[in-house]
């Protein structure tokens, strides 16, 4: 199932984008060798549909539902899943629980367009008795959790494609630079030359959609949002986000509209907008310590 | 619900990150490994009629290191077929010689120029050249070079030093190589001027060996070359520049070709018998050298003129040019005219004559006879992406021995003993 | 004497040359790639094999030597 | 041993006799003509280059960086477009975009009265506009050593 590419010639070299994970891709190429643009952007493509087509909790058969539909028997795991379980639960760990991945069943409670309802308590509790990292059992090549457990991987799928994709990027072609920009996560794996000027990103306005307000300057290192821009539930006049608090059931209270995080991946920057997002009022302060740039916007 | 205000989550996460990012480190692809070297390659094929067939290919790989110096890798592959003229007469009946290993022979038809077939060889040519801007306006170089076929290898030095005045517009060079070939002819060396021995004229086998052993000298010889080059290049308007060489060479050692030989005819033009040539051992050369390139009209000219002389008394002119036109920014033709003429060594002589006495030297070989040649070739080059080019051309090489005034007796005023050569040369290139 | 008169007038044809030539930035024709003296450098090592191995004479423009037995 | 001298000073006495300064008047991008003595209270670095020539791409990056670096401390770059045509100069400024001031002398008399020996050529004032550097080529080993002389004249 061939990605449908779109390849644009600039002034400055070219433009490359394709959907994938829900959102729309894009890739800026620094160079007017076309074969090579094109190249960069078919692996770009088929990079992005690999991983969602292997992790994105919406398609059937795939290795996530084979995960979340063993009944509890253990299921043989590659090395990329066992990394990505590993990094989970470093995430599960330096978020105390915060970032669960075991709250699969939970997220599909909330159904996050304008006017859809917020689940009842009793299926809120009932779910949320499925929630807990700590059964996530597993060693490098065997995962077992629970019967009634769904993981999911949405909380660090996107950012993990941006950062294969640039990573495969910068290794086949060291010398030119490349910005890769999944639905508001990017990362810019080869550094800016100084001669050129650096790639201007903008950062969505949560309150006027599509119209970037800020434009950040990015030479080398990604960039990644997290907040309620598109989804989110309004109810007598109280917004909840997409962030839910796994401990709770519930969306994080005076979370930020959106939070925005400069790092060295877009791994790091993502995990750390979605930790500054659970941290509801405290969002800024959690950044500042951290010591990374970030924009909020509440 | 705070969450325990760790310093440096951001830290822990890069590093937990770094290993789901890039897990092994993937090969460096090829593109990597000839990241930073220029390449030209070329393939050439070279076709005489019914004569010899060469297909010669190179590899020449440059880098750059920071802005003073280069170095330059060089391997050249040929492999050579086909037969190529021994130097005997064509006769109205037919001739039988025996091969250079003294183990069997070839038979040539009557009216045929003799050629010997024994020929079939490949050659592997490696080089290296060190270039370092010293200062503005000094620049140095230095070589190794060294190249083997089964009975033929030559090990070689090289060194030189320009220098630039008046603004970069003159540039004064010299240079200097060395080269040590050593021979090591099939069926070993062949006793200077000595008879062929051949096999149907003896009543055994035993006999024969005997005779032909008596042909043979050592199994090996070398010889030494020196080459001294001086160089002015001066640019003389904003389009044009020239450069003048003066080349000595002088050789020394083994100079006789261990496969060519004489037929020795009677009063009536018919061989009696064959003598394996002799060439002095040693060989002064001088050459002048003039050439002159420039743009005209946005397209490249060069013309040139070579005068060569030496102490075997082969003086020749060369007129060498070239000129390429660009149909577009990325697609030029090109074309190649050379014509070029030289006298017969003084030991050169197309045959010997029964009852004379042997000279010193002698040698049939066409190639150091009276002779003129001319050359018309036609290229085409393509300009690719990424500096690359592709390159293709095709050239006729026509050459006419003469007669140097040697009175032809009897049966051979009816063959032609100075047939005329054409070949092809077909080459593609391409450098990225 | 003669030497310094020969000396003086090498001097001079020196000097002479100094009035041939180019201010430094008139040389733009002179950065072609295809103006470069061994632009082509491997055709032109291709056709100097092929004329020391069929005719009498070589070198010239580079050093004469062939390097091989070319017979 | 007199013939050779006298020869000698005759060869010498041909090269011209030009002192590069900054009271010249060159033609910006419009053709307005731009004195360089307006530079003067600061360091300038008058660069001459090409867009043919070579070692010019490789001094652009980085004159765009002591440009940037140390414009605020009063180093003022000037490149000086030798090109017959000036609209050959346009494709390099795309690919090497230069916010220093950029001025054009296609006939070349300014590069003669500074007696350039070579392309790409520079030749750095102080800030009372004596000429105190020189330097013909670029070469990336000696960045270093033409960033701090540019240092030590911005502390006079």
């Amino acid at each position: 199932m061939r990605m449908n590419t779109q390849l644009k010639q600039q002034t400055w070299g070219f433009s490359g984008s394709f959907r994938a994970m829900a959102s729309p891709c894009e890739l800026l190429i620094a160079t007017d060798d076309k074969q090579v643009a094109m190249q960069m952007l078919q692996l770009a493509s088929d990079e992005a549909q690999r991983i969602e087509a292997k992790y994105s909790r919406f398609i059937s058969a795939n290795v996530l539902w084979q995960i979340n539909h063993a009944q509890g028997k253990s299921v043989a795991i590659d090395a990329e899943t066992y990394q990505l379980l590993l990094f989970a639960q470093q995430c599960y760990q330096l978020s105390d629980g915060l970032f669960d991945i075991s709250a699969g069943k939970l997220m599909r409670l909330w159904r996050f367009d304008k006017n859809s309802a917020i689940p009842t308590p009793e299926i809120l509790n009932q779910a949320l008795l499925a929630v807990d990292f700590e059964q996530v059992k597993f060693t490098t090549t065997e995962l077992q959790i629970p019967t009634e457990m769904y993981l999911d991987f949405g909380g660090i799928g996107k950012e993990y494609a941006v950062d294969r994709v640039a990573n495969t990027l910068a290794q086949r072609w060291p010398d030119i630079s490349v910005l890769v920009n999944f639905g508001g996560d990017i990362a810019c794996p080869v550094k800016r030359v100084a001669e050129c000027s650096p790639w201007q990103v903008g950062i969505e306005d949560p309150q006027r959609l599509d119209q970037a307000l800020v434009s950040l300057q990015i030479r080398q290192g990604a960039l990644a949002t997290s907040g309620d821009t598109r989804r989110y539930i309004e109810l007598d006049g109280v917004r909840y986000g997409h962030i839910i608090n796994p401990k709770t059931g519930y969306p994080v209270v005076h979370a930020p509209r959106s939070v925005t995080v400069l790092g060295p991946n877009c791994l790091t920057a993502g995990m750390l907008a979605t930790m500054a997002m659970l941290q509801g009022e405290q969002a800024e302060d959690f950044l500042t310590e951290q010591q990374v740039q970030f924009k909020i916007y509440r | 619900m705070q969450l325990t205000h760790k310093k440096n989550i951001a830290q822990a996460l890069a590093i937990a990150s770094c290993g789901l990012v890039n897990p092994v480190a993937e090969a460096a692809t090829d593109d990597r490994f000839f990241s930073g070297w220029d390449i030209d390659a070329a393939l050439m094929y070279y076709g005489e009629q019914d004569r010899v067939q060469a297909i010669e290919a190179i590899g020449d790989f440059q880098k750059q290191y920071d802005d003073e110096s280069q170095l330059n890798l060089k391997v050249v592959f040929d492999s050579l077929t086909g037969a190529s003229a021994s130097g005997a007469v064509a006769q109205s009946q037919h001739q039988t010689f025996t091969r250079p290993s003294g183990d069997g022979q070839y038979i040539v038809g009557a009216g045929d120029t003799p050629l010997d077939d024994s020929f079939k060889d490949t050659r592997l040519q490696l080089s290296a050249n060190w270039i370092e801007q010293l200062s503005l306006e000094w620049q140095s170089n230095i070589g190794v070079y060294g190249s083997r076929e089964f009975d033929y290898t030559s090990l070689g030095v090289n060194g030189g030093i320009e220098r630039s005045l008046n603004k970069d517009n003159t540039t004064l060079a010299i240079s200097a190589a060395y080269t040590y070939d050593l021979l090591e002819p099939v069926g070993a060396k062949p006793v200077p001027l000595s008879a062929m021995a051949i096999r149907q004229d003896f009543i055994s086998e035993q006999a024969f060996r005997q005779a032909f052993n008596l042909t043979r000298g050592d199994d090996s010889d070398d010889k030494q070359t020196l080459d001294l080059i001086l160089g002015l290049t001066q640019i003389i308007n904003a389009n044009w520049l020239m450069q003048f060489n003066y080349g000595l060479s002088s050789v020394a050692g083994y100079l006789t070709d261990p496969y060519k030989i004489l037929s020795v005819v009677d009063n009536s033009g018919t061989s009696q018998q064959y003598r394996y040539e002799h060439r002095p051992d040693s060989r002064l050369k001088h050459s002048l050298f003039a050439l002159a390139k420039g743009v005209v009209a946005g397209d490249i000219v060069d013309i040139s003129y070579r005068y060569n002389s030496d102490d075997w008394d082969i003086n020749s002119h060369t007129f060498d040019g070239h000129y390429r036109h660009y149909f577009s920014d990325d697609f030029y033709g090109q074309l190649h005219l050379r014509y070029y003429l030289q006298s017969a060594a003084e030991f050169y002589q197309p045959f010997l004559l029964m009852g004379s006495i042997l000279p010193e030297y002698a040698s049939a070989d066409y190639r150091i006879g009276e002779m003129t040649t001319y050359t018309f070739g036609i290229k085409f080059g393509h300009k690719l992406k990424g500096d690359h080019e592709l390159s293709y051309r095709l050239e006729w090489y026509q050459q006419t021995p003469k007669n140097n005034g040697t009175a032809l007796v009897g049966q051979l005023q009816q063959h032609e003993l100075f047939p005329s050569l054409t070949a092809v040369i077909a080459q593609v290139s391409y450098s990225f | 004497m003669k030497l310094k008169i020969c000396l003086g007038l090498l001097m001079l044809t020196l000097g002479g040359c100094s009035s041939l030539g180019v201010e430094p930035w008139q040389k733009q024709h002179f950065a072609r790639e295809d103006m470069a003296l061994n632009h082509e450098k491997l055709d032109l090592s291709l056709d100097d094999h092929i004329y020391f191995s069929k005719e009498g004479s070589s070198g010239g423009r580079a050093f004469a030597g062939g390097g091989c037995g070319c017979n | 041993m007199k013939y050779l001298w006298i020869t000698l000073l005759i060869f010498v006495s041909t090269v011209s006799t030009a002192a590069p300064s900054l009271d010249v008047m060159v033609a910006d991008k419009q053709g307005q003509l731009v004195s360089l003595s307006e530079f003067k209270g600061k360091v300038v670095y008058v660069d001459f280059w090409a867009s043919w020539c070579g070692p010019c791409r490789k001094s652009f990056p980085w004159m765009e960086q002591m440009h940037n670096q140390y414009q605020a401390q009063g180093l003022a770059v000037v490149a000086i477009n030798l090109d017959t045509e000036p609209r050959f100069a346009e494709q390099f400024l795309k690919d090497l975009p230069a916010s220093f001031s950029i001025l054009y002398n296609p006939d070349g008399d300014i590069a003669r009265q500074f007696d350039l020996q070579g392309m790409p050529s520079s030749f750095i004032f102080n800030r009372t506009g004596e000429l105190v550097y020189q330097h013909v080529g670029f070469f990336n080993k000696q960045q270093k050593q033409y960033e701090q002389q540019l240092i030590d004249l911005l502390k006079e």
